[in-house]
């Protein structure tokens, strides 16, 4: 059924009684030229590329739980391509191009919302680095621009200018980043890749991988064997444990990230702010709930929910920032389980098993990443070649000695 | 709407009037009101509007799950939105406004958003605003925020304070309901420290407004005992106006603490305060929370649950209407009725959907049985209700309606660490386990009936607790009489005619469930995420289990089959001040002040932040316009006679130990073993992956004593590092560490007449052949009055020493030197004068140093030790990517045209490439004015660089829209021999 | 474990005072081994979803590295020992 | 230039008086201890003999009191010579080093009847157990700082010299609401 303003009228004057599901709740065939573990936004997305760009269509999607119950439904929903490395830069900003014109490709209203992303900075020395960054994004072409203080108090006048501890010196900012309604991208993709054909399978949990003369045949899950031609794990925060189940070890630990809402306001904030002095970002939903969060908890967790002095120390930062949030109140709050990568930058490769591929690593920045990383997934799983905006996130790279480091902290994944 | 405040009754002191206002209404009311209670009082019947709808919304509850009345309070910067109308103690002079409405809460144009519902329904915004695209933003998305969100937030400053505090307790006791009282008592009375909190303003719970008879006592006679004897023990702390609010690993409770009415005029007390209460056990005695009934028109002002109406009865003495009518499924509503009669006012009927409803009404008012209400009758308030008895309609008179569909256990808490509730058909409710570790749910919450028996069910499970501490207490009451528990569930009303709410806050319809069931959406989280049920700031306390009932229903399926959503903290929304408590504005993070800031306020400094230092900047003399100004004076001064920069932020660690020298070997990546004591050395230390982490001067002061120093920015991550790599790595080294980074003030006396004038306050030889460079010696000043330690260093390029003396003496001895420097023109210099010299030098900092260098990239490649066997780094280091040949080099840069300035993180491009990402040579790492040189110079890294100096590069930098022709160059601009350091 | 954290040395303390590094269970490799070992060290992880050995360092408290054996899916924690000793001998 | 250099304590700024409540006896007390004498002790010994040693060499009148594994604060309020200091090393020589940091530490009093509230505010220990003479390093809110209990209502806090306004600052907002008296040097 196709969604627009007309099928919404006609709806409604019968009582919203004929619209018809969303996507099917198919039972599992016995084999698939691609199955994909994890119906997350990477998970989804690449099933709806490789349908609807690369004609794969004989395609499942495994997930454990819900549709989108992983960390596409537990996120602050920011997008932007603010990356500095070339490994890095390229890649987001085709993300930021796919999700431009996602609504129209999908026929699904994510609210795709470009009010821009603005990161501030408050020394010299981060000015530098932003100046670095900025200039990479335009090499490639990406819209960035650096504000002055005055040209951020004129844009956000109500953040502590006067009396801060570390004052607020300028920003960068995109202006083409923003914020998607993030459940909508899941529901979306679903749509969009069960309409093709692509059957979704919920409540389906994979576990164990067969093997057959070291060649992956398929998958044992909670609901049989399903056999397949290919395997796609796409099941960031807890990449480690599937991988296990092929006997790999990844370069990367889990961590859990909290993130927070507000009560709703009316409009506070209209663009997504960073804080460069302390761990804190903010932007506000178009249903008037401030979302918010900081850094990760720190220590390697499974457990979709964090620590008390975390949450303080968001909310100090979140005064610190905007010292009218003070008497604002925080609603309620949540967890992603984060593949934290020993470089900070996700993998989408092949691995040394054959038939299956790995979509990991994606640390707290994966929900941006979402249609790329579907897209260069789907191509790499479709074409064996990787996409030439991913082909620096190979799983060897850390023994060779090519890391993509944008913050320069080394092999410590609770750093980056 | 005819709520109003009976003439006699009630715990409010009506001897003292309070004045507050309403949307610029002014009226009165009692101590002991409530802002809610005080606005039925006055018979305001609609407080606010709701989310999408626009609809009249009056007051649900009487506690901290009220969806409806959510009120701004206060004006200007201390407004507050969205606070519960039900949680405010009213106080003189009160304001308050209603929400989400324009002009006014009683006639708001929004409520046009009412007719278009059957075009609003769940997800519709998904479908459609798709078109054209640009119109999204530009049009379809401000009208949406506009028509979003309750209150409205002040953009000022908060002027209130807030606190933490920490508190640790053998047992914690949530709630001071009957089951909490009972559990306080008998842990108090055993000796256990205990703690008591409790959300109201005042303990009690359910026996503050209850009729009757409990444990043989009055509930307000009893309540006085229990509080009275509580009060007298001293091993009872009771917080009241205190929720608990999230339950965290290792048995940490967050709770929140309001200060009451009167603390505007007491002045130092916080506004809120947030406890961390450390907790061997605890009881969550939260009670259980009413449930609406979903029929048509449900969310009328003038709908209350019968708890509510209950409470404003007996504590506030307000009644709803003056002719109520009670629609229940259970005994609560009769007991609501009871009150009601028993208060003069005349129940208009009670509807029961049961066919057996309670045997002992003796009340007046009519029953009606197998019946339901399916419609309110009434625009903005109610007039009366339909009635639908066995098929038969009817009509009756009401003014209000009294609901309740039995009562949902607040078991949030207990959730709150991932254990799934349970769901339990005899209690037609979800349960938590009774016992997790460290925690038990007693009382209502545990679906405990009647008063009595959450008394005991409070005291016996307090009991067990604390025998788990080891600790042998008696319940403080004895076995209650089991009632009869007879539930029976509607999750919903059929054949309503009006909308039927679930949500009320956020206007989610049965049809809205059912829709998203029938698209697919029928998962409870989905359900949820798709038509916002349990969204709201009451996070589905109100609501959810009838949407979990009506989905069930929709799939034939158990209410347990659809299980819950995930409970999650907070309990009830928690302010940010609360949270931040003191650490706000320029509290925010610890100031650390070097020993020498008096030194350099008295001469003029500017400070800039540098972690959480405050370090000089530059020193501005009259006359002096802008920083550069002084900065190349200062630094022209440094290179032609002397100046005196602090560098006390540096880190400093004594490395102590038989196998200190061993130990340095294997941090740093040159040699460290064979320098000899009174010498220091430069040294590079890299991380493990072979990258560089951080660098520094370290000395040898004794064969088992070295100063180490490092960067202002990693001196506390040098020092967890050497300690990681001592204790973990080689713990069987004898090696110790102690940071002195804040023992000595320390001065770096740099320029060509440093050595005169520090001979004028040493006792030492300062001779080259007696202290040449790189001499690193503990001596004496003034005569040996004061031990110091004295190394030649240079960070400047010039002749150089660095002075370290007792902090304290610190701001004498650097006023000692400016003394004895006037005669050689000495100066004050700065952090940024200090960054020109250096870059005149090509001395690199973590500008340079970014965590993805190597030393070879720096030009240090000769440093690294290739006769040691291992250092942290050394294996790494060999990796492809290390050593592959067109890493980033260090190099300097310089404008072809010297009037032409640059910045630093412009990118380094050749001249006729296309500017794309592909062609990117690198970029400018640190820039400077050289004064010596007249021109602007940098440093950068650059692909290849060492073979490029002389190479024609444009320094592109789009964000300042500057593109200037600049020459790759050696990375030192001045004295490139080093003849400098010995002149 | 994410609230509290009982140190050895020191007893029980808010996880504030703490930093965590990150998997204990890696052992440094000869500066000859094989440059894969090195790369396992440094890199590889079991990150298992149970039990789980990691370094903490208790910074504002004793400064001592400890080895924490805890569960990462329910955060219960199985032992907590002083690094060195447990190096030298001990656990983990 | 002066004969011999002056010593300037860092505390020697604050300003004494009574802050926050104003009416009834003060909550608490907060006083800047002397700079005197603080050292560090570190290495394979224990509380008692680096007492012992303490006191070998005439620093009778000093705490000593744990500052972590295998590490000691020993602290008072006189300031001790360099030859004191050189006899201190020597007499716990061969076990334990010694690092002087009387300036880089300094330490404040709190005392009086809501000392242990105050403590609460910034400190996650259970000072019930925490019986008088023990001392732990610790945080106050943001922080570090070595906690020493000196009687039972009074506390002596040991933070670094960098830290030391901020600390006071800290200290003096948590009392308010319980009225601070402020005690300069």
């Amino acid at each position: 059924m196709r969604y627009s303003a007309l099928s919404i009228f006609l709806q409604g004057l019968t009582g919203n009684r004929r619209w018809t599901p969303a996507f099917r709740a198919p039972e599992p065939k016995p084999y698939y030229d691609v199955v994909i573990v994890g119906g997350g936004g990477h998970g989804l997305a690449t099933a709806y590329y490789l349908a609807r760009v690369f004609g794969v269509a004989n395609v499942a999607v495994l997930e454990k739980g819900y549709l989108g119950s992983g960390n596409v439904g537990r996120n602050t929903t920011i997008i932007r391509s603010n990356y500095l490395l070339p490994g890095n830069n390229p890649f987001y900003e085709l993300s930021l191009k796919l999700w431009e014109g996602l609504e129209q490709d999908f026929n699904f209203n994510a609210m795709v919302s470009q009010r821009g992303v603005l990161n501030l900075y408050h020394s010299d020395a981060q000015r530098d680095a932003y100046t670095r960054r900025g200039n990479a994004m335009r090499l490639h072409g990406v819209d960035a621009e650096l504000l002055d203080r005055e040209a951020v108090r004129a844009k956000l006048p109500f953040l502590d200018f006067d009396n801060a501890r570390f004052p607020i010196m300028g920003g960068l900012h995109q202006p083409r980043g923003g914020t998607v309604r993030h459940d909508a991208v899941a529901w979306g993709y679903a749509r969009g890749a069960d309409s093709r054909g692509v059957d979704i399978i919920q409540h389906c949990e994979v576990t164990g991988i067969r093997r057959e003369n070291g060649v992956v045949t398929g998958v044992e899950t909670s609901r049989g064997f399903i056999g397949c031609g290919k395997l796609a794990l796409a099941t960031a925060g807890h990449s480690s444990v599937t991988a296990a189940m092929a006997g790999l070890r990844l370069p990367i630990e889990s961590h859990v990230l909290q993130a927070f809402v507000s009560e709703g306001l009316k409009p506070f904030i209209d663009c997504v702010v960073t804080f460069g002095a302390g761990h804190f970002y903010v932007s506000q939903s178009d249903k008037g709930g401030l979302v918010f969060g900081g850094d990760i908890d720190g220590y390697n967790s499974y457990a979709q929910r964090g620590a008390l002095s975390l949450v303080e120390h968001v909310a100090e930062a979140g005064v610190a920032l905007i010292p009218a949030l003070s008497r604002l109140r925080f609603l309620r709050s949540w967890g992603g389980i984060m593949d934290m990568s020993m470089d900070g930058s996700p993998i989408i490769d092949r691995t040394p098993i054959e038939n299956l591929y790995l979509n990991a690593g994606w640390c707290y920045g994966g929900f941006k990443a979402t249609p790329a990383s579907g897209y260069c997934f789907a191509h790499l799983i479709a074409r064996d070649a990787s996409h030439e905006t991913a082909r620096a996130f190979r799983l060897d790279r850390f023994e060779r000695g090519y890391p993509i480091d944008e913050k320069g902290l080394g092999a410590q994944p609770n750093l980056h | 709407m005819t709520g109003f405040r009976l003439p006699r009754g009630g715990c409010i002191d009506r001897s003292r009037t309070l004045r507050f206002t309403f949307d610029g209404r002014v009226m009165v009311g009692h101590p002991g009101d409530t802002l809610a209670s005080a606005l039925l009082a006055n018979g305001v019947g609609i407080v606010g509007r709701s989310f999408k709808y626009h609809r009249p919304r009056g007051i649900l509850t009487a506690g901290s799950s009220e969806p409806n009345a959510l009120v701004t309070l206060g004006e200007g910067a201390s407004s507050e939105p969205n606070t519960r109308a039900t949680m405010v103690e009213l106080s003189d002079g009160l304001i308050a406004r209603s929400q989400n409405c324009w002009p006014s809460a009683a006639f708001d144009v929004g409520a046009i958003n009412g007719l278009l519902s059957p075009f609003l329904s769940a997800g519709f915004y998904y479908k459609t605003f798709m078109w054209p695209a640009p119109l999204w933003e530009k049009l379809y998305e401000p009208l949406i925020r506009k028509a979003a969100g309750l209150g409205r937030a002040s953009k000022a400053p908060d002027p209130d304070r807030y606190e933490k505090s920490w508190a640790h307790c053998d047992l914690l006791v949530i709630g001071a309901g009957p089951a909490g009282l009972g559990a306080a008592l008998t842990a108090g009375r055993s000796g256990a420290r205990v703690i008591l909190v409790d959300e109201d303003h005042e303990p009690g719970g359910a026996l503050l407004s209850t009729g009757g008879d409990v444990a043989g006592r009055s509930p307000t006679t009893l309540l006085a005992d229990l509080v009275g004897e509580l009060e007298n023990l001293p091993n009872i702390r009771i917080l009241s106006r205190t929720t608990a609010v999230g339950w965290y690993d290792d048995n940490l409770f967050g709770a929140v603490e309001r200060a009451g009415p009167d603390f505007l005029s007491t002045g130092h007390a916080p506004r809120e305060r947030l406890w961390r209460i450390v907790a061997r056990e605890a009881i969550l005695a939260s009670g259980a929370e009413e449930r609406p009934l979903v029929f048509g028109g449900n969310d009328r002002p003038g709908v209350m649950m019968t708890g509510a109406v209950s409470s404003y009865l007996h504590r506030q003495a307000v009644a709803p209407g003056r002719r109520p009518l009670i629609f229940t499924t259970n005994a609560a509503g009769y007991h609501a009725a009871a009150m009601l009669e028993e208060a003069g006012i005349e129940v208009s009927g009670i509807v029961d959907p049961r066919t057996e409803p309670e045997a002992e009404w003796r009340g007046r008012a009519p029953v009606f049985r197998n019946a339901v209400v399916t419609d309110v009758i009434g625009g903005r308030g109610v007039s009366g209700a339909v009635l639908d008895s066995e098929g038969r309609r009817s009509r009756i008179d009401a003014d209000s309606i009294a609901m309740s569909g039995g009562f949902t256990p607040r078991i949030q808490l207990a959730c709150q660490r991932g254990c799934k509730p349970v769901w339990s058909e005899a209690h037609l409710a979800f349960l938590a386990p009774e016992r997790q570790n460290g925690l038990t749910v007693a009382g209502a919450a545990a679906g405990i009936e009647g008063l009595e028996g959450a008394l005991h069910d409070g005291s016996r499970k307090a009991a067990s607790a604390l025998k788990e501490l080891g600790l042998d207490a008696k319940p403080a009451f004895s076995a209650a009489p089991l009632n009869d528990r007879k539930t029976y569930a509607l999750w919903r009303v059929a054949g309503t005619r009006g909308a039927a709410f679930v949500d009320f806050q956020n206007d989610v319809k049965v049809d809205d469930l059912l829709l998203a069931n029938r698209e697919g959406y029928g998962h409870v989280e989905l359900a949820k995420r798709y038509t916002t049920a349990g969204m709201a700031t009451d996070q589905g306390k109100t609501g959810n289990l009838n949407a979990i009932g009506i989905l069930a229903e929709a799939r034939g399926v158990t209410p347990g089959e659809i299980g819950t959503t995930t409970f999650r903290p907070f309990y009830v929304p928690v302010s940010f001040g609360a949270l931040a408590g003191s650490a706000r504005g320029k509290h925010f993070q610890p100031v650390r002040r070097s020993p020498l800031h008096g030194w350099a306020e008295k001469n003029g400094a500017v400070f800039v932040e540098s972690g959480l230092w405050y370090r000089s900047s530059w020193f501005p003399r009259p006359g002096e316009m802008t920083w550069r100004e002084s900065v190349d004076r200062e630094v022209l001064n440094v290179r032609s006679n002397v100046g005196l920069c602090d560098v006390s932020t540096l880190g400093k660690i004594e490395v102590f130990g038989r196998d200190a020298a061993t130990f340095l070997d294997r941090i740093y990546c040159n040699a460290f073993a064979k320098l000899p004591v009174g010498r220091a050395r430069y040294g590079i230390m890299l991380r493990e992956d072979g990258f560089i982490y951080d660098d520094g001067t370290t000395s040898r002061l004794a064969d088992d004593h070295f100063f180490m120093t490092t960067t202002t920015a990693l001196a506390a991550g040098v020092l967890s590092h050497l300690e990681f790599c001592a204790q973990v790595l080689w713990p069987d080294l004898d090696v110790r560490f102690a940071s002195s980074t804040d023992q000595w003030a320390q001065m770096a006396i740099a320029g060509p007449k440093s050595r005169s004038v520090l001979e004028a306050i040493v006792d030492v030889d300062l001779s080259d052949d007696a202290f040449p460079f790189m001499a690193a010696r503990e001596i004496t000043l003034f005569g040996g009055k004061l031990s110091a330690r004295l190394f030649r260093i240079s960070f400047s390029g010039e002749r150089a020493y660095e002075l370290a003396v007792p902090a304290g003496f610190g701001e004498s001895v650097a006023d000692a030197l400016m003394a004895a420097g006037a005669p050689y023109g000495i100066c004050a210099y700065g952090a940024e004068a200090l960054g020109v010299l250096r870059i005149e030098k090509g001395h690199v900092t973590h500008n340079e140093i970014n965590g993805t260098v190597t030393a070879d990239d720096l030009g240090f490649g000769k440093m690294v030790s290739s006769t040691k066997t291992d250092f942290i780094g050394r294996a790494m280091l060999r990796r492809e990517g290390l050593v592959s040949q067109d890493r980033p080099q260090l190099v300097g840069v310089r404008p072809v045209d010297p009037r032409d300035g640059f910045k630093a993180g412009s990118h380094i491009m050749r001249p006729d490439d296309q500017t794309v990402l592909e062609n990117d040579q690198g970029y400018v790492t640190s820039v400077a004015f050289s004064p010596h040189l007249g021109h602007m110079i940098g440093l950068a890294l650059v692909k290849g660089g060492r073979t490029r100096h002389g190479e024609r590069v444009v320094i592109w930098n789009a964000l300042g829209e500057s593109y200037i022709e600049g020459e790759v160059c050696a990375p030192c601009f001045v004295d490139p021999v080093n003849e400098r350091l010995h002149a | 474990m994410a609230s509290l954290i009982p140190c050895p040395h020191c007893g029980t303390r808010p996880r504030e005072e703490f930093a965590v590094k990150g998997d204990a269970a890696p052992i440094r490799p000869e500066l000859d081994a094989p440059a894969s070992d090195w790369h396992e060290y440094l890199h590889l992880r079991d990150n298992p979803k149970g039990r789980h050995h990691e370094f903490w360092h208790h910074v504002s408290g004793c400064r001592r590295w400890l080895i924490v054996e805890r569960d990462t899916a329910s955060h219960e924690i199985y032992s907590i020992t002083d690094a060195a000793s447990a190096k030298q001998g001990g656990g983990a | 230039m002066p004969e011999s250099p002056c010593h300037i304590p860092a505390l020697a700024g604050v300003r004494p008086g009574r802050l926050g409540k104003e009416d009834g006896a003060p909550g608490v007390t907060l006083r800047a201890l002397p700079e005197g004498l603080v050292v560090l002790a570190l290495g394979r010994s224990d509380r008692k003999a680096v007492l012992a040693a303490t006191v070998s060499v005439g620093l009778a009148k000093c705490s000593v009191s744990d500052a972590g594994f295998e590490q000691w604060l020993i602290a008072g309020d006189m300031p001790a010579s360099p030859v004191v200091l050189a006899s201190l090393a020597q007499a716990l020589a061969g076990k334990v080093y010694v690092s002087d940091q009387s300036h880089g530490r300094v330490r404040i009093a709190l005392s009086g009847p809501r000392s242990m509230n105050v403590l609460a505010k910034g400190c996650g220990i259970d000072f019930a157990s925490f019986t008088v003479g023990t001392g732990a390093m610790t945080l106050y809110g943001h922080l570090g700082c070595h906690v020493f209990r000196a009687e039972e209502t009074v506390f002596h806090l040991t933070v670094l010299r960098s830290f030391a306004l901020a600390l006071w600052d800290e200290l003096v907002e948590a009392g308010r609401e319980f009225g601070v008296e402020a005690r300069a040097l």
